[in-house]
């Protein structure tokens, strides 16, 4: 018997989605919670997730959706047998990704009323994706904004922001995360762009609160904002002693594990002592001996930028812009290398891929104007050093009289 | 009604300090030390003299929770926490609690409903899993399934009933994109193993209509190959035709991103497998990972050569590794190619060591 | 007394001489042996010294001077008060400056002869500059050539190239650094240029065999050749203990000094660990420990560009371009750089400022085909990840079988 | 006949295997170990069993020599050494030798000649110094006589009579251009201490002669400026004008460089001091020096503030420096700020610490 093109694929995918199915039966076994069993509990066409599974291939084509006055925050699928459509919202946590449970439940009552019943609570970006009912998306979103937030983070703009959870709950904090995030969502040339603008590509802030990196921005923000200190870490000898007497910790081990050599035992006087030009603030022995060592008390928040995972040329570690007194003071800087960045790149150009082309260090130094000008390390390009200066009559008048001292001590005049 | 301009108003999420229960609320950037208790819960002490317990909860892969599951643990919170809890950014869900007491009612109430508290301290914090199958469109292998069998696997490391010389992250992306990043201590891609072919005919809807175009603009699907693999010319008829440089192709699918009728045959595809990486500043520093492996076959369901090399590597580590040290810094101090030759992994362009990344991060200052 | 604004500038002129030979008096005066001495033996216009010295400002001008097809290699000044020139030339010394007694007697002879009697032997470059007698430097260039060396290093061209003294004497030596500058003296394209081509300004090629780099080459040259090695020290545990019990050193003092932290003592053992990953060829422990700590084995040799001490934009340091197996493989790298500098540079613009500039890493991806393709470390731009790969089928069934025959040790198929 | 075909065709040095003394031929590249004497003789161990020794005998400043100095010089190498000297990177003369007696001969010669014999191991290697007033145009102050200063106070730290922690070495440029370069552990550099002026007439020489050329180049004058402290502007009768902002230039001298009619007030002149430069890759790596001291005056004949500047830099690091620690080492791990506050100098925008230079030289590369 011969059988239609259109029947062979018809059968085809049969076998497909049982082998699929049964796949689907194995991953809800096995000791680790499963996200099969959980899907299960909601409206997600899980089919679709089982052919895919059965062939070994993405069932998911780019699909359409259309929400009134609304450019960026969803994403549409429809299944590649054409008889499924999926669509999701990603939605702003907030800073710190905090709920109260009732703050959770309108959540929950809004997921179950206008969506699947199925929500990824972190995505990889640090925000939250709720599938949705096509039909009541549109509607969806005025609810979502009545109950404290809004869908965002798709499209060639700006995307969430991440934070780690800092102050809030991290004793190493030495910025605030959270209020950065926020600042920076409100920031008004950033809200702007927040839904519109078209870029070349998406572009990302992520916030760490010290050195340690929870919120992973060294390598997958645009912009990376990471807390650091000046100088050495504060050391309380004491405590110190103490906790090697109660075994807390061995000294000795501080001193070899300091990936930069910055810590030496001074046996004589039975302390540590920290080199603060050697210190490359990896937090080791903050986190092995807190509270005895703490990061020193000039807190400091290090701009990084152009880290990105993909971009035109690849995988990108994020390279330093400048060390800021304060975390608002890169709004400036941001919104002039997007501008530079909107002028130089095609599609698909993340902003690490044009700093590369370009020459990191020629644009930033390009735009250093709109950083502050006391800034204490400029890293990039060259480190200028002039060996010249251009006194007035009162600066020569100091160093003389400084001069004359010295000489003084050594011999006279 | 719905107007453009009552549309066009975006609501920013609410300011982070209306999301905080109260506990934490007066204790924002007070917090003067931390202890660990039972690898899964931190107790955050503050200046104040308050304490706050967070119960560290492992997520299902892809972090997807039915809003049931989720109703239930804001029960729990309710009936033995502090009435709030929190996602972390690397996915796992904390419940918080006012007291040790009251943490472990948590965590015996989490482990009645099949989930398990852990992740703290010198554990498995977590395995990263990007959506893949279930809503994206470039997956080559399924991250969500290899996931959650890998958590199957090692779910003892987790719980901390297994000890680790120190805090293991670990990644699984379903593509080249790896939007899960290369900064994990291991990391699992999917990816094609070929070098893409598409129909001729097809592929003109990628292309200009007109080969006279050429010389004004390069096509976006020449464009984005990272290595020139693609080269486009004029045919006889005036239409655009194109080449494929198997040679110089990295499979990375870029052109597929761009152009639906890019074919990659599916029996080719394979996970590589990359090691040392990290974005925190301990030891050796921020870097990416490593290529490792280039390839190693995708059989489900027990995808078992992946969890074969995860197994080694972990065991390798444990019995090498110092204490406190985390594997990308073992890595890193043996160097790729010392593990290489205890893996006795073939070597070919795909996997041969190049000078490992390094001095990223805030070291990258150095200020006095 | 009305004086004439001649015969006043004059007696001005007497005034500051006068001042000025004085202080040459004191000059000569004090333990250390005086340049004042030396060169009151020869026939240089000592005058014009002191009148500078009077005045505190140098007292000279730049000259002309006229030798037949000779563009460079030699300096003329006059002094501002007309009366008196200088001449000198820029002479090429063997490499590593070595000299027998027969081959040195020429060139004092040649000094005597042509000269005033006064030679500068090492000049900050390396080379060696000998005072001449203006009338005879025209016949004084080919009695040069007939002893063996010649002029040049001035002018917008390639300078004289300096070497650390590197196998010639010293035990650290890991590449020929005399052979190599001998070399690229010698290479055709560079040799060819030597006193002819009008570069945007100087070029300096410096040869350092070992990372101590006695020649300078890391800030003082546009193109530094360091010697260097691959993975960690080479250790002799026996011979380091033996070290330390005859007290010639302490084994916690390398492991303490090592600048990152790469070595470790083994207590159980009794021997060191060097990490190879984390050595930062230092060479520290080397030389407090050598013999017993040597250079690993697979020598290599570092090639940096780009820096120098002025130019347009400031001092610099140069930086890392790829690890050579050999040294002889720079030669069209180098001169493609200077092909770009060429186009992008006005005049006083050094090669490190035009890589600054225009981007280093961009720059140097965009030649990279000049270098040899098994280049160990190519650290411009950004590393290169790729996680991806394209597999022909013997290379598949190759990582398919080890990934069998894991698999089966980890529980079987 | 001079002929252009003769005198184009350059004579390259020697091979320098044809420079070597034939005791150094046969042992090029095996040297095993080395000792060093007496503060001023290496002595060179070949794995042949040959030995050779090199006495270092300090130079002149500016490294000028007689004739007559240089042939007695090459007398010595003959009656007891092996008829070879060599001149060093760093500006000393080595005399060559095949006996420690013989060293030991060659030294008592050279220091009846009234030169010394050091700067073997930790002590002071040498005191660079360009040649500024003796030939150069651009210098500001005169860097031989003030090298001949520091040598007669210092002279103790290059016989190793007076013992230091590390090697030291100290370099002293004329101008702003600093020929010896900022890789020295203390540099010394001559500068204006001003912005340059001119007279409004002359300074035309160096300008274009209408201002409507401006419209298609920027004179070489401004260009040169590192700053852009000097602007062009178009006069009333189409000649060119300029003004040099104070507020920005950096006194660096460029503008002199191409223009001998830009002047600056001699009055006004000074010395800064810099710290921390290196080239070797032992301990913090190579390094710029930075400025420590942005201007001293410049008083002869004893260039007293200098001395007693330098003095008090060598007695703080002999009392705090770590034994085999480099001055520049030490500065980087007080850090400079540190170190400014043991001298108590005032700190302007012209030695305010910055991020200090690092991370340069070979460990830039780190591979495997
Ligand atoms: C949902 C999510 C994975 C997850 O399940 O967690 C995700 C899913 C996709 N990512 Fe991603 N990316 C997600 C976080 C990331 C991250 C992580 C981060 O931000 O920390 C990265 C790396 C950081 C970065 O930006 O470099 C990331 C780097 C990418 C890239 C590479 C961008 C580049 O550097 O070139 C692409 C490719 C693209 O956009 O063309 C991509 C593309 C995609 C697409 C749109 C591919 C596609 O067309 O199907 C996926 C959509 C799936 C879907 O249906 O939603 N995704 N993607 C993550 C978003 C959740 C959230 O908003 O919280
Ligand atoms: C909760 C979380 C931040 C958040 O905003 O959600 C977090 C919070 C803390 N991190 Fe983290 N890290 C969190 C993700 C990360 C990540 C990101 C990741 O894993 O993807 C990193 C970077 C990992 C890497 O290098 O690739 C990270 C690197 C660290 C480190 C450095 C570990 C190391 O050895 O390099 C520490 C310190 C330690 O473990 O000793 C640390 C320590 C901490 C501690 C436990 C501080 C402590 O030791 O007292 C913080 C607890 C805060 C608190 O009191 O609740 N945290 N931490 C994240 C929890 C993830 C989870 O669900 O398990
Ligand atoms: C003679 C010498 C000083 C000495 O007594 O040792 C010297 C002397 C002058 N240098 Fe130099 N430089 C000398 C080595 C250097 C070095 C050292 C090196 O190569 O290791 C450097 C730094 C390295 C570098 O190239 O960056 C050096 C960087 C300069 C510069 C800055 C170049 C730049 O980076 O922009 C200038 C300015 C210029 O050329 O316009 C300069 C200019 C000058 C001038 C031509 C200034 C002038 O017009 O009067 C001086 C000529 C004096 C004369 O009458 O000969 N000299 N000059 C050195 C040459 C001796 C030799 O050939 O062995
Ligand atoms: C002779 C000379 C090379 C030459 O081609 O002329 C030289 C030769 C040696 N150097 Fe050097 N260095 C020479 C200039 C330098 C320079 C350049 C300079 O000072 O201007 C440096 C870089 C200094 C800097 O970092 O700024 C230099 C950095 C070193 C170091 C590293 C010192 C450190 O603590 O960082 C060593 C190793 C040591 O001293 O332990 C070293 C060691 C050596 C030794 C003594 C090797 C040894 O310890 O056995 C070499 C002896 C070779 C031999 O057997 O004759 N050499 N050495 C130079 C002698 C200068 C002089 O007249 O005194
Ligand atoms: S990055 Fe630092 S401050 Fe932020 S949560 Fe992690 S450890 Fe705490
Ligand atoms: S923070 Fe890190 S680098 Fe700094 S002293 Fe502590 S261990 Fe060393
Ligand atoms: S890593 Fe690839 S498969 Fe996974 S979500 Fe990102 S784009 Fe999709
Ligand atoms: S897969 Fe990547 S490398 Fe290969 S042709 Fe496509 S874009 Fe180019
Ligand atoms: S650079 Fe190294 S090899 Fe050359 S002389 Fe100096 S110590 Fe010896
Ligand atoms: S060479 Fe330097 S960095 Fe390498 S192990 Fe020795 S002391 Fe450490
Ligand atoms: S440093 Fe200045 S004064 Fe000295 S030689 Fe060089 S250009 Fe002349
Ligand atoms: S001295 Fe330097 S900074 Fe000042 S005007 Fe001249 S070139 Fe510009």
């Amino acid at each position: 018997m011969k059988i239609s093109e259109g029947e062979f694929k018809e059968r085809e995918n049969d076998d497909v989605l049982s082998k699929g199915l049964e796949l689907l039966e194995y991953y809800e076994k096995g000791p680790w919670p499963s996200h099969v069993t959980e899907i299960r509990k909601t409206k997600y066409p899980i089919e679709v997730y089982a052919s895919g599974l059965g062939k070994g291939e993405s069932q998911w084509y780019g699909g359409s959706a259309k929400i009134r006055y609304v450019y960026v925050g969803f994403i549409s699928r429809r299944s590649k047998d054409g008889k499924q459509t999926e669509l999701h919202f990603r939605v702003f946590h907030p800073s710190g990704q905090f709920y109260t449970t009732e703050a959770l439940g309108k959540l929950l009552d809004f997921a179950d009323k206008y969506g699947l019943g199925l929500i990824e609570t972190t995505g990889q970006t640090g925000g939250m994706i709720i599938s949705m009912d096509a039909d009541l998306a549109d509607e969806a979103v005025d609810v979502l904004r009545s109950i404290g937030t809004d869908i965002g983070d798709t499209g060639d703009t700006f995307r969430d922001f991440a934070s780690c959870v800092g102050p809030a709950l991290c004793e190493y904090a030495m910025y605030d995360s959270l209020a950065a995030r926020d600042y920076y969502l409100a920031y008004p040339p950033i809200y702007e762009n927040l839904s519109n603008q078209q870029f070349p590509f998406k572009v990302k802030l992520k916030f760490s609160a010290c050195p340690m990196d929870c919120a992973r921005a060294a390598h997958r923000a645009d912009f990376a904002f990471i807390g650091m200190w000046d100088g050495a870490p504060d050391v309380d000898q004491d405590l110190l002693r103490k906790k090697e007497e109660e075994g807390e910790l061995k000294i000795h081990h501080l001193v070899e594990e300091c990936p930069s050599g910055a810590i030496t035992w001074d046996e004589e006087r039975k302390k540590i002592e920290i080199s603060a030009g050697k210190c490359q603030k990896s937090m080791n022995c903050i986190r092995r001996a807190f509270p005895a060592i703490k990061p020193g008390k000039d807190r400091k928040v290090a701009l990084l930028a152009g880290g990105n995972i993909k971009g035109r040329f690849g995988p990108k570690m994020a390279k330093p812009v400048a060390i800021l007194d304060d975390y608002r003071q890169a709004g400036d800087f941001i919104m002039k290398i997007i501008e530079i960045w909107e002028e130089k790149s095609p599609h698909k150009e993340r902003i690490g891929d044009m700093l590369f082309k370009e020459g990191f260090g020629k644009v930033i130094d390009g735009v250093k104007d709109t950083l502050p000008t006391n800034l204490q390390g400029i890293p990039v390009g060259q480190t200028r050093i002039i060996n010249s200066a251009v006194l007035n009559d009162a600066e020569r008048r100091m160093y003389s009289e400084w001069a004359r001292r010295i000489t003084d001590e050594y011999g006279g005049d | 009604m719905i107007t453009p301009a009552s549309r066009f108003k975006k609501k920013l999420p609410v300011p982070y300090t209306d999301s905080l229960p109260d506990e934490i609320k007066g204790n924002v950037g007070k917090w003067k030390d931390r202890k660990f208790h039972d690898h899964g819960i931190i107790e955050h002490i503050s200046e104040s003299g308050e304490h706050v317990f967070s119960v560290k909860v492992g997520a299902t892969p892809n972090v997807r929770f039915s809003t049931d599951t989720l109703r239930k643990f804001s029960g729990i919170a309710d009936q033995y926490g502090i009435h709030a809890l929190r996602f972390t950014r690397s996915g796992n869900v904390e419940l918080l609690a006012n007291s040790l007491e009251n943490s472990l009612k948590i965590k015996q109430a989490v482990e009645d409903l099949g989930y398990f508290v852990g992740g703290v301290g010198n554990t498995l914090w977590s395995i990263g899993s990007c959506t893949a199958y279930l809503t994206c469109t470039t997956a080559v292998v399924d991250s969500p399934s290899l996931t959650k069998v890998l958590y199957d696997n090692f779910k003892s490391y987790f719980t901390g009933e297994d000890p680790l010389p120190a805090k293991l992250r670990i990644n699984v992306g379903g593509c080249p994109t790896s939007c899960g990043g290369l900064v994990a201590d291991i990391v699992l891609i999917g990816h094609y193993g070929d070098a893409p072919s598409y129909d001729p005919e097809k592929i003109k809807m990628c292309l200009p209509a007109k080969a006279d175009s050429l010389d004004k603009a390069v096509p976006e699907l020449v464009m984005v190959c990272p290595v020139n693999a693609i080269k486009a010319y004029k045919k006889e008829d005036n239409s655009v035709g194109i080449d494929i440089i198997r040679e110089k192709c990295i499979g990375c699918g870029r052109c597929k991103d761009v152009c639906d009728h890019i074919t990659f045959d599916p029996h080719k595809a394979g996970l590589s497998i990359l090691v040392g990486g990290k974005t925190s500043n301990t030891g050796f520093g921020p870097a990416l990972a490593r290529v490792l492996v280039p390839w190693i076959p995708v059989r489900t369901p027990e995808y078992r050569e992946a969890v074969a090399v995860v197994s080694k590597l972990i065991d390798i580590w444990k019995s090498n590794g110092k204490p406190g040290e985390r594997m990308s810094d073992y890595v890193h101090r043996i160097g790729l190619s010392e593990l290489q030759k205890m893996l006795d992994i073939p070597v070919t362009r795909w996997n041969k060591p190049t000078s490992p990344p390094s001095g990223f991060g805030v070291r990258q200052f150095l200020t006095e």
